[in-house]
């Protein structure tokens, strides 16, 4: 059953990272993504990482890829990129040496590493079952690693105050909006009948003589 | 007359405290309209003389024996005078009028025409006492009478303002109405069995202060509140009398007058003013038709039109005239069209298709070089008061209707001097100081015998006293500077332009000083000639020899000139045209040779018809294309001046019908050239490009004259065709004179419903000792024989007719007076069979 | 505490009286002065009282009314004068009921019954002609068409509201009747304040000077 | 035993045994009835909504369709699915729609980790069916709340990308507004929670409600506070008025459902008032004991549970109605302050707190003097971070307005 499942949740993982590769247009990129995404939390359930697994969805998806879709959706780069402009001069040789690189790395494990399995220290030494490893997840954190965390904490602070010092506008540079006073009826001069020159208590002559409008037709 | 004001001395009155200037002799009422103090009047009217009929003008007048009430509709502005036009007194007297005019007037404001721009009302509202004291029965008269056929008067209305006697006595010349009897009974009636037959009654309605008279063709179709109106120019004759054109959902309901200074001082005929009947008959062609026959076979041999869309008559059209070589296609009329329209027409024709076989005019006029190449004069120049005026022409009562009351003033009333050479007695001939018979072909001799040569045989009843005694009065006219207009036309139709031409060159050699107004009638015909749509000429008075503004602009010019309609039409008659396109020319009707038309029209191959009714002569043609009429389209309209005003769309056109110009550029475009008009403004930039003349003609220029209109003025080098000779006459023979009344069969008249009853029909007019030499009683039914055909017709006695003659009306109902004329031949000889 | 204050009211608004009805199955009475569907109305002898002045058309703010007047046949008027109106049409779909046509009309020939329940599936049904619009001949009552909802009273005093804000332009003559009954509706009494001026001795009963 | 068998076992005790039809046939019917009832009470829901906001504007409300219109729902489900399916020319097809099911399944899902039954008083919330014992709930992972909060993450997506596709200007706008909000408020409702995991020491729902058996509900235990904050986040998270900014009709038409029509709409509003319920559901979890209730009868016993719940999310439904019908709908910018500048440090604050009692608990310090000195830090830290709010705000009028008068205004949020 775990293989059946892993093998699901790869081909899941493995389609969405191919997806986010091929797809022309950023938004179905950034829901490959996505779908990366879900098929790594499925594999870390598998792993019995549950919290893990839930905070990837949460952070992740939820969150960061969000971001990336409003990004794409309010600057408009919803459309497909000239390929045949290149936006940093060297960056294609320097993709290119540096993939050959990593893929000469992953061969290099793969044959350096048939003799012992990998991953040992996981088998012998099991995380508890899923309801604990939310505990052992936290006390590893805020005991061993607190320094790291709270290090990290630090940093994410330090960009978002960075953040919002660069976001700030110039003090002053705000143009004053045209202030519209809207004056009440008792605010201006006068009376009602001197701003518009009728005298209330004469009566209107209306200039259409009972004689006409009475009268036999 | 208002440049005239700036030499005036200046007369200072004080009005309401203000300080006024004021002409000499100018009225009171009219200084303070000018000067923005309104005077309530009824009886006023700044066309007619005063008469101090309503009282409603009374103010309070100063001269220096303390202040009065005076009526300022009769007071002439005098230096010194104090006016209060507001004070107690003058409210007393304006209330204490207008209740008394109510004591009698009904109040029937809902039902009456007039409710809602009537002067009555808004002045009762305005300047009234706002209660009546009357409670007495009113006085009663038979609700609405009719005083002839098209105007209804409702006596209880009037207020007696004098208004319509007056200006059918003053102005129109036929007092036909007037008041009678006398106190509280006095009204204005017709005299018993006698209507009031006069062909510019309508304008007694327009000029009512109430409702007493109004108009049939208008009564009750809408109230004043729902009608839009443009102002536009009325293309039913050359006069170019402007307009208001008033609609109501979408359906033109009246024209009215207005007042423009220079043509027709807010005077319509009844023909101008009721003619809009036509526009929204229900005959109007409204879809393009092909001949068909009555299998669904289209072509040629069809016996019947059917209606096509669009792309399938332009398509057969083109198809025509890409066959046909340039000198076998023939455009005739579009005399009716806008300025804009005959434009394109003519870049189509002489531009685009090659073809000089082109003209406006349907053998009833002059020819075009002789128009355009004598001097011009203005309406204004030829109603100039003491000057002298010529008439050497048709009848401008029966032709030019506005015209005539404006010629008409001039005589009567301010001293012009009118010297008539007509076949006829004519409408103005009462008032003549000079009234002479010319029998056809004579004319040329009897302006010699005016100069002193000896007045040519056969015009007997003419002396050679009379026409030295003219001749004297034109010499001391040209003596003296005053100026001397000769008013050109064609006298009669069953006469060719030759004579007449010859006559008008003449004059035209003994008095160099004279201008000429040209007395074509028909519609647009001047902007014709403008425009280019004669053989021989070009856009702007211009020739084919002078294109050098043209060349660029037009892909082809013609090379030789072309033959006018007569020509057309006996070349059409031998087959030698291709495809005749006829511009709104009904041919059978308008061309004064009945036997050649029907010969043309039968050797013709393809007939292309644009027009808005299925005439006589658009039932014989293969291609009918719909064309909109002059309240449904904008442009521009040329009169007999050369004036340009501005023809306002008001409605739409019925079905798909289409703007002329708009027809010719789809055609084009069939041809494979690009006329390049999108817009009637293009048209118009166009010519102000090619045209020398119309340079100023811009939409802004016409939009800050609109209602006078842009004078266009430049004219050709004066065209001298050949002298016309005239043969002698046969002993047994007369002279056949043809010309036209106001109201006849033509297409417009017949087609409105209001105007198609009046149309006379055709008597034979002879002179009486004529009429007694040949043995014949008056209302005798006689055969009168011609070299073309023998007609039927009642002869009377007509002491107006020139001795030796036989007058016919052409165009009526009963008879066809052109089967009888011969309009290759400079006159037609009848002979009179008794049957 | 003022943001809680609006939960209390919404919480108390449940036990109380609905204000509205259960509509098509469960009618109001219509208010005396409602406006409806119009009606053109008849003198007593049968003649129209439209005299086809487009007085209605002129002072209507949708312009829904179309009017044309036309000379009366003398032989068999339609109606009292030398004009009447040929052609009456009211199209429902721009109709605002606001009721100035039967003020303007200076013969009281238009006037709104209480009729407001009438839905049509055809959009030519929303003109109504001169035929739909008038009076009955004999019964002097208007003309129920198919797909209109009459109820009793719907067709009785069609005329109120004109007569209350005066049939003369003045409101001292209001309550008065100036023209004529109507026919199969009678004449309707004066309201409140409306006494005839001569009678009414009140002056506040009347409004005008 | 492999480590999926593992995790199984620790969700429910019914899958302790070997697996035999039996037992698939009660997880079957689980998830039947967890559906059903859902779908059900979404169409009462909808009823009960329009039936009580009339109500409390005294007009009557649906009334044709059923007994008291009471099967309004369907007819108007019956018309929905019956209209044209309309996609717009410019939308992105596939995500235009994939969207509606990225919105529902997430509400869906969430119900499976409630537990709607079970006495947990006596038992330990297992009842006996069939002779199998098992939680009246379809699921119950380690990390339940976590789930929770991880669906309603993905349920953003289903507004975000339904604006998107849909290739017009208002639905985009809607779905920022809306996922913005979402993101906003997903803060402080998970900070709220979290005083909860704090209480109860457990993520697992089962576990939580079995921590507030003895009618320690945690809405008392964890200071009232946290339950206000989760309330008003869970409104937000919701879109429900006030905070229905989404669909702000005058000036969004629909927001970012604009463009759907037919079926498609339909799932968007049964994943809307689904949502309703699940979160009511939820706050009745963490907050006010779940199930717990005395058994007042023997037989049947398993049914008074049941009862309770319902009774529970009930009231909260009848809340959220309340609020429609009572609040007029935020601002933009005033939803926002609340959301940061109000809830986030009042939550986190909160949180603080709970720790350092609890943490005072563990080490046998005084717990009043630490509530008193955390009060003090935390009326510290407020002050501070109002001063620096109003400092700024003043700045930023002054210099845009310098005539501005800086006294409070009447409707300012505040």
């Amino acid at each position: 059953m775990d293989a059946t499942v892993f093998l699901i949740s790869a081909a899941i993982v493995l389609v969405g990272a191919l997806g986010v590769l091929v797809a022309r247009n950023p938004v179905h990129a950034a829901l490959f993504l996505v779908q990366t995404l879900f098929g790594v939390a499925v594999l870390f359930v598998l792993q019995d990482a549950t919290f893990l697994a839930a905070v990837q969805v949460i952070v992740y998806a939820g969150a960061v890829v969000i971001l990336f879709l409003f990004v794409i959706m309010l600057l408009g780069v919803d459309r497909a990129e000239d390929l045949g402009v290149e936006p940093i001069v060297g960056q294609r040789p320097l993709a290119a040496v540096i993939g050959a690189s990593l893929l000469g790395l992953l061969l290099t494990l793969l044959l350096v590493a048939t003799d012992g399995p990998t991953g040992a220290l996981g088998q012998t030494a099991p995380l508890g079952d899923g309801a604990d490893n939310t505990r052992r997840l936290g006390e590893a954190l805020f005991t061993d690693y607190v320094f790291a965390v709270e290090l990290t904490a630090l940093l994410l602070t330090v960009a978002v105050v960075g953040a919002v010092v660069l976001a700030r506008t110039v003090k002053g540079a705000l143009q004053p909006l045209p202030v519209v006073v809207v004056a009440t009826a008792e605010e201006l001069p006068g009376t009602t009948e001197e701003r518009f020159g009728v005298d209330s208590d004469t009566e209107i002559d209306t200039a259409f003589p009972e004689s006409i409008e009475g009268g036999d037709a | 007359m208002s440049s005239d004001a700036v030499e005036m001395p200046v007369v200072e009155i004080q009005v309401d405290g203000e300080t006024v200037a004021a002409r000499p002799g100018e009225l009171l009422i009219e200084a303070c309209e000018r000067a923005g103090t309104y005077i309530p009047r009824f009886c006023h009217h700044s066309r007619m003389k005063p008469v101090g009929m309503c009282r409603m003008c009374l103010v309070e007048v100063d001269t220096g024996r303390g202040p009065t009430l005076q009526p300022s509709c009769m007071l002439e502005c005098a230096p010194g005078m104090t006016v209060d036009t507001g004070s107690e007194r003058t409210r007393k007297a304006q209330d204490g009028v207008l209740e008394f005019l109510l004591v009698n007037h009904p109040l029937d404001c809902p039902v009456c025409d007039k409710g809602g721009e009537c002067p009555l009302q808004d002045q009762t509202m305005a300047f009234g006492p706002g209660e009546s004291r009357f409670v007495e029965e009113k006085r009663h008269f038979e609700k609405p009478i009719p005083v002839n056929s098209n105007v209804q008067l409702d006596r209880e209305r009037c207020i007696l303002c004098d208004r319509c006697t007056r200006f059918a006595g003053e102005v129109a010349g036929d007092q036909l109405i007037h008041f009678m009897d006398r106190g509280g009974q006095t009204q204005v009636n017709t005299f018993p069995e006698q209507p009031f037959s006069s062909y510019f009654s309508g304008n007694t309605v327009q000029i009512c202060p109430v409702g007493a008279l109004t108009a049939s063709p208008y009564r009750f179709k809408a109230r004043p509140w729902d009608l839009d109106e443009v102002e536009s120019t009325s293309t039913l004759d050359s006069v170019g009398s402007r307009i208001a054109v008033q609609s109501s959902h979408d359906r033109v309901l009246r024209f009215q007058g207005v007042d423009a200074d220079a043509v027709n001082w807010g005077w319509l005929s009844d023909k101008e003013r009721f003619v809009f009947e036509a526009y929204d008959h229900p005959d109007r062609l409204t879809s393009p038709m092909l001949r068909d026959d009555s299998l669904g076979n289209r072509g040629p041999d069809g016996d019947l039109l059917v209606a096509v869309p669009w792309n399938e008559a332009l398509d057969v059209a083109a198809a025509a005239l890409l066959a046909a070589p340039a000198g076998r296609i023939a455009v005739l009329g579009g005399a009716r069209m806008t300025n804009e329209s005959q434009y394109a027409w003519a870049k189509l024709a002489k531009g685009v298709l090659g073809t000089d076989h082109v003209d406006a005019q349907l053998a009833d006029g002059l020819p075009a070089e002789v128009v355009l190449g004598l001097p011009r004069a203005t309406i204004n120049r030829a109603c100039t008061p003491g000057g002298t005026i010529v008439l050497l022409g048709p009848d401008p009562k029966e032709e030019l209707g506005a015209l005539f009351l404006r010629l008409r003033h001039a005589i009567v009333h301010e001293g012009a001097t009118l010297i008539e050479l007509t076949p006829r007695r004519t409408g103005l001939s009462p008032y003549a100081t000079h009234s002479l018979r010319v029998a056809p072909g004579d004319a040329a001799g009897v302006v010699a015998g005016l100069f002193g040569a000896r007045p040519p045989a056969g015009s007997a009843g003419l002396s050679a006293d009379q026409l030295a005694d003219a001749g004297a009065m034109l010499a001391a006219a040209a003596a003296d500077g005053s100026p001397i207009t000769v008013l050109l036309g064609r006298p009669s139709l069953a006469e060719a332009a030759g004579p007449v031409v010859d006559a008008a060159l003449a004059l035209h050699d003994h008095l160099p000083e004279a201008t000429f107004l040209s007395l074509l009638r028909r519609g647009n015909v001047h902007g014709a000639l403008d425009m280019g749509l004669a053989p021989g000429l070009l856009p702007g008075r211009t020739t084919l020899d002078d294109a050098s503004r043209i060349s660029g602009v037009w892909p082809t010019l013609p090379t030789e000139t072309g033959r006018d309609t007569l020509g057309t039409l006996v070349a059409a008659a031998a087959g030698e045209v291709d495809v005749l396109v006829l511009l709104g020319a009904d041919l059978l009707a308008d061309v004064p040779d009945r036997h050649l038309v029907e010969q043309a029209l039968a050797g013709v191959g393809t007939v292309v018809a644009v027009d808005l009714f299925g005439t006589d002569t658009v039932a014989r043609a293969d291609v009918v294309l719909p064309a909109v009429a002059s309240t449904e389209l904008d442009g521009t309209f040329t009169n007999l001046e050369g004036r340009v005003s501005v023809v306002a769309r008001k409605v739409t056109s019925p079905g798909t019908s289409r703007p002329d110009w708009a027809i010719a550029v789809e055609l084009a475009e069939r041809l494979g050239t690009d006329l390049g008009f999108t817009l009637v403004d293009d048209v118009l930039a166009e010519l102000g490009e090619v045209s020398p003349i119309h340079v100023g003609v811009t939409p802004e220029a016409l939009a800050e004259a609109t209602r006078e209109g842009v004078l266009v003025e430049g004219s050709l080098v004066t065209h001298r065709p050949a002298p016309t000779s005239v043969p002698g006459r046969d002993g047994y023979g007369l002279r056949l004179v043809v010309d036209r009344s106001m109201f006849d069969a033509g297409v417009l008249v017949s087609h409105s419903p209001s105007l198609a009853s009046l149309a006379p029909g055709t008597r034979a007019g002879l002179e009486p000792t004529d009429l007694a030499r040949h043995g014949i009683v008056d209302g005798e039914v006689v055969d009168l024989i011609s070299a073309r055909d023998t007609i039927q017709v009642v002869v009377v006695a007509d002491a107006g007719v020139a001795r030796g003659t036989v007058h016919l009306r052409a165009n009526q109902p009963d008879v066809v007076a052109t089967a009888l004329v011969d309009a290759t031949a400079p006159v037609t000889e009848v002979r009179v069979g008794r049957r | 505490m003022g943001y809680f204050r609006g939960f209390a009211v919404t919480f108390r608004k449940m036990f109380e009286k609905r204000v509205t009805t259960s509509y098509p199955a469960d009618k109001r009475p219509k208010p005396a002065r409602l406006h409806g569907r119009h009606v053109l109305n008849r003198y007593e002898d049968g003649m129209e009282k439209c005299i086809g002045c487009e007085l209605c058309a002129g002072v209507c703010p949708a312009r829904c009314i179309y009017v044309r007047g036309a000379d009366n046949p003398l032989d068999e008027p339609v109606s009292p004068g030398e004009r009447y109106g040929f052609v009456y049409e009211i199209n429902y779909l721009r109709c605002i009921h606001c009721d100035l046509c039967v003020e303007a009309c200076p013969t009281e020939a238009i006037t709104e019954s209480k009729l407001f329940e009438f839905s049509f599936t055809n959009r030519s049904d929303a003109v109504y002609t001169k035929d739909e619009l008038v009076v009955d001949v004999s019964t002097g009552q208007p003309r129920h068409l198919p797909w209109e909802d009459w109820r009793p009273g719907d067709d009785e005093m069609t005329s109120g509201w004109m007569r209350a804000t005066s049939s003369s332009g003045d409101a001292s003559y209001s309550g008065r009747v100036s023209w004529s009954g109507e026919l199969g509706h009678g004449v309707r009494a004066p309201e409140v304040g409306q006494l005839d001026p001569g009678t009414d001795t009140d002056p506040e009963g009347s409004v005008g000077t | 035993m492999t480590a999926v068998d593992t995790l199984v076992l620790a969700v429910d005790p019914l899958l302790s045994g070997d697996l035999d039809p039996g037992i698939v046939g009660i997880v079957l019917l689980k998830v039947m009835v967890a559906f059903t009832l859902l779908l059900v009470s979404v169409m009462l829901m909808i009823w009960f909504e329009r039936k009580l906001v009339a109500d409390m504007h005294n007009r009557i409300g649906p009334a044709v369709a059923g007994p008291f219109g009471i099967l309004q729902t369907l007819a108007d489900g019956i018309k929905l699915f019956f209209k044209e399916d309309l996609i717009p020319d410019r939308s992105d097809r596939v995500v235009f729609k994939l969207a509606p099911y990225l919105s529902l399944v997430p509400a869906f899902l969430v119900f499976a980790i409630v537990p709607i039954g079970g006495d947990f008083s006596s038992g330990d919330g297992v009842v006996t069916w069939f002779g199998e014992r098992t939680y009246l709930q379809v699921a119950d992972p380690p990390v339940g709340v976590l789930f929770f909060l991880a669906l309603s993450s993905i349920a953003v997506y289903g507004v975000m990308l339904a604006g998107w596709s849909s290739g017009s200007k208002y639905p985009l706008l809607g779905s920022v507004r809306a996922s913005a909000q979402m993101i906003s408020y997903e803060a402080a409702l998970g900070l709220a929670i979290a005083t909860v995991f704090l209480t109860s020491g457990s993520l697992s729902t089962h576990d939580i409600v079995a921590s507030q058996v003895t009618g320690n509900w945690n809405v008392l235990t964890t200071g009232v506070v946290p339950f206000l904050v989760f309330l008003v986040a869970g409104t937000a998270e919701l879109n429900r008025p006030p905070f229905d900014l989404v669909e702000a009709e005058q000036e969004l038409v629909g927001g970012f459902h604009t463009e759907y029509s037919s079926l498609r709409f339909a799932l968007f509003f049964l994943a809307e008032f689904m949502n309703v319920i699940t979160m009511s559901a939820i706050a009745v979890t963490l907050f006010l004991g779940g199930p717990a209730g005395p058994i007042l009868t023997d037989t049947l016993g398993w049914v008074w549970p049941v009862v309770w719940f319902g009774l529970k999310v009930f009231a909260f439904l009848f809340c959220f109605v309340w609020l429609r019908a009572t609040l007029p709908r935020l601002r933009y910018d005033q939803l926002m302050d609340l959301g940061w500048k109000v809830l986030i440090p009042v939550a986190l604050g909160w949180f603080l707190l709970i720790g350092a009692m609890g943490v005072a608990d563990d080490r046998g310090w005084p717990v009043v003097l630490v509530v008193l000195v955390g009060m003090a830090v935390m009326a510290g830290g407020a002050a501070l971070l109002i001063g620096a709010v109003s400092k700024a705000r003043a700045e930023r009028l002054a210099d845009a307005f310098p005539e501005y008068d800086d006294s409070p205004t009447p409707g300012g949020l505040l």
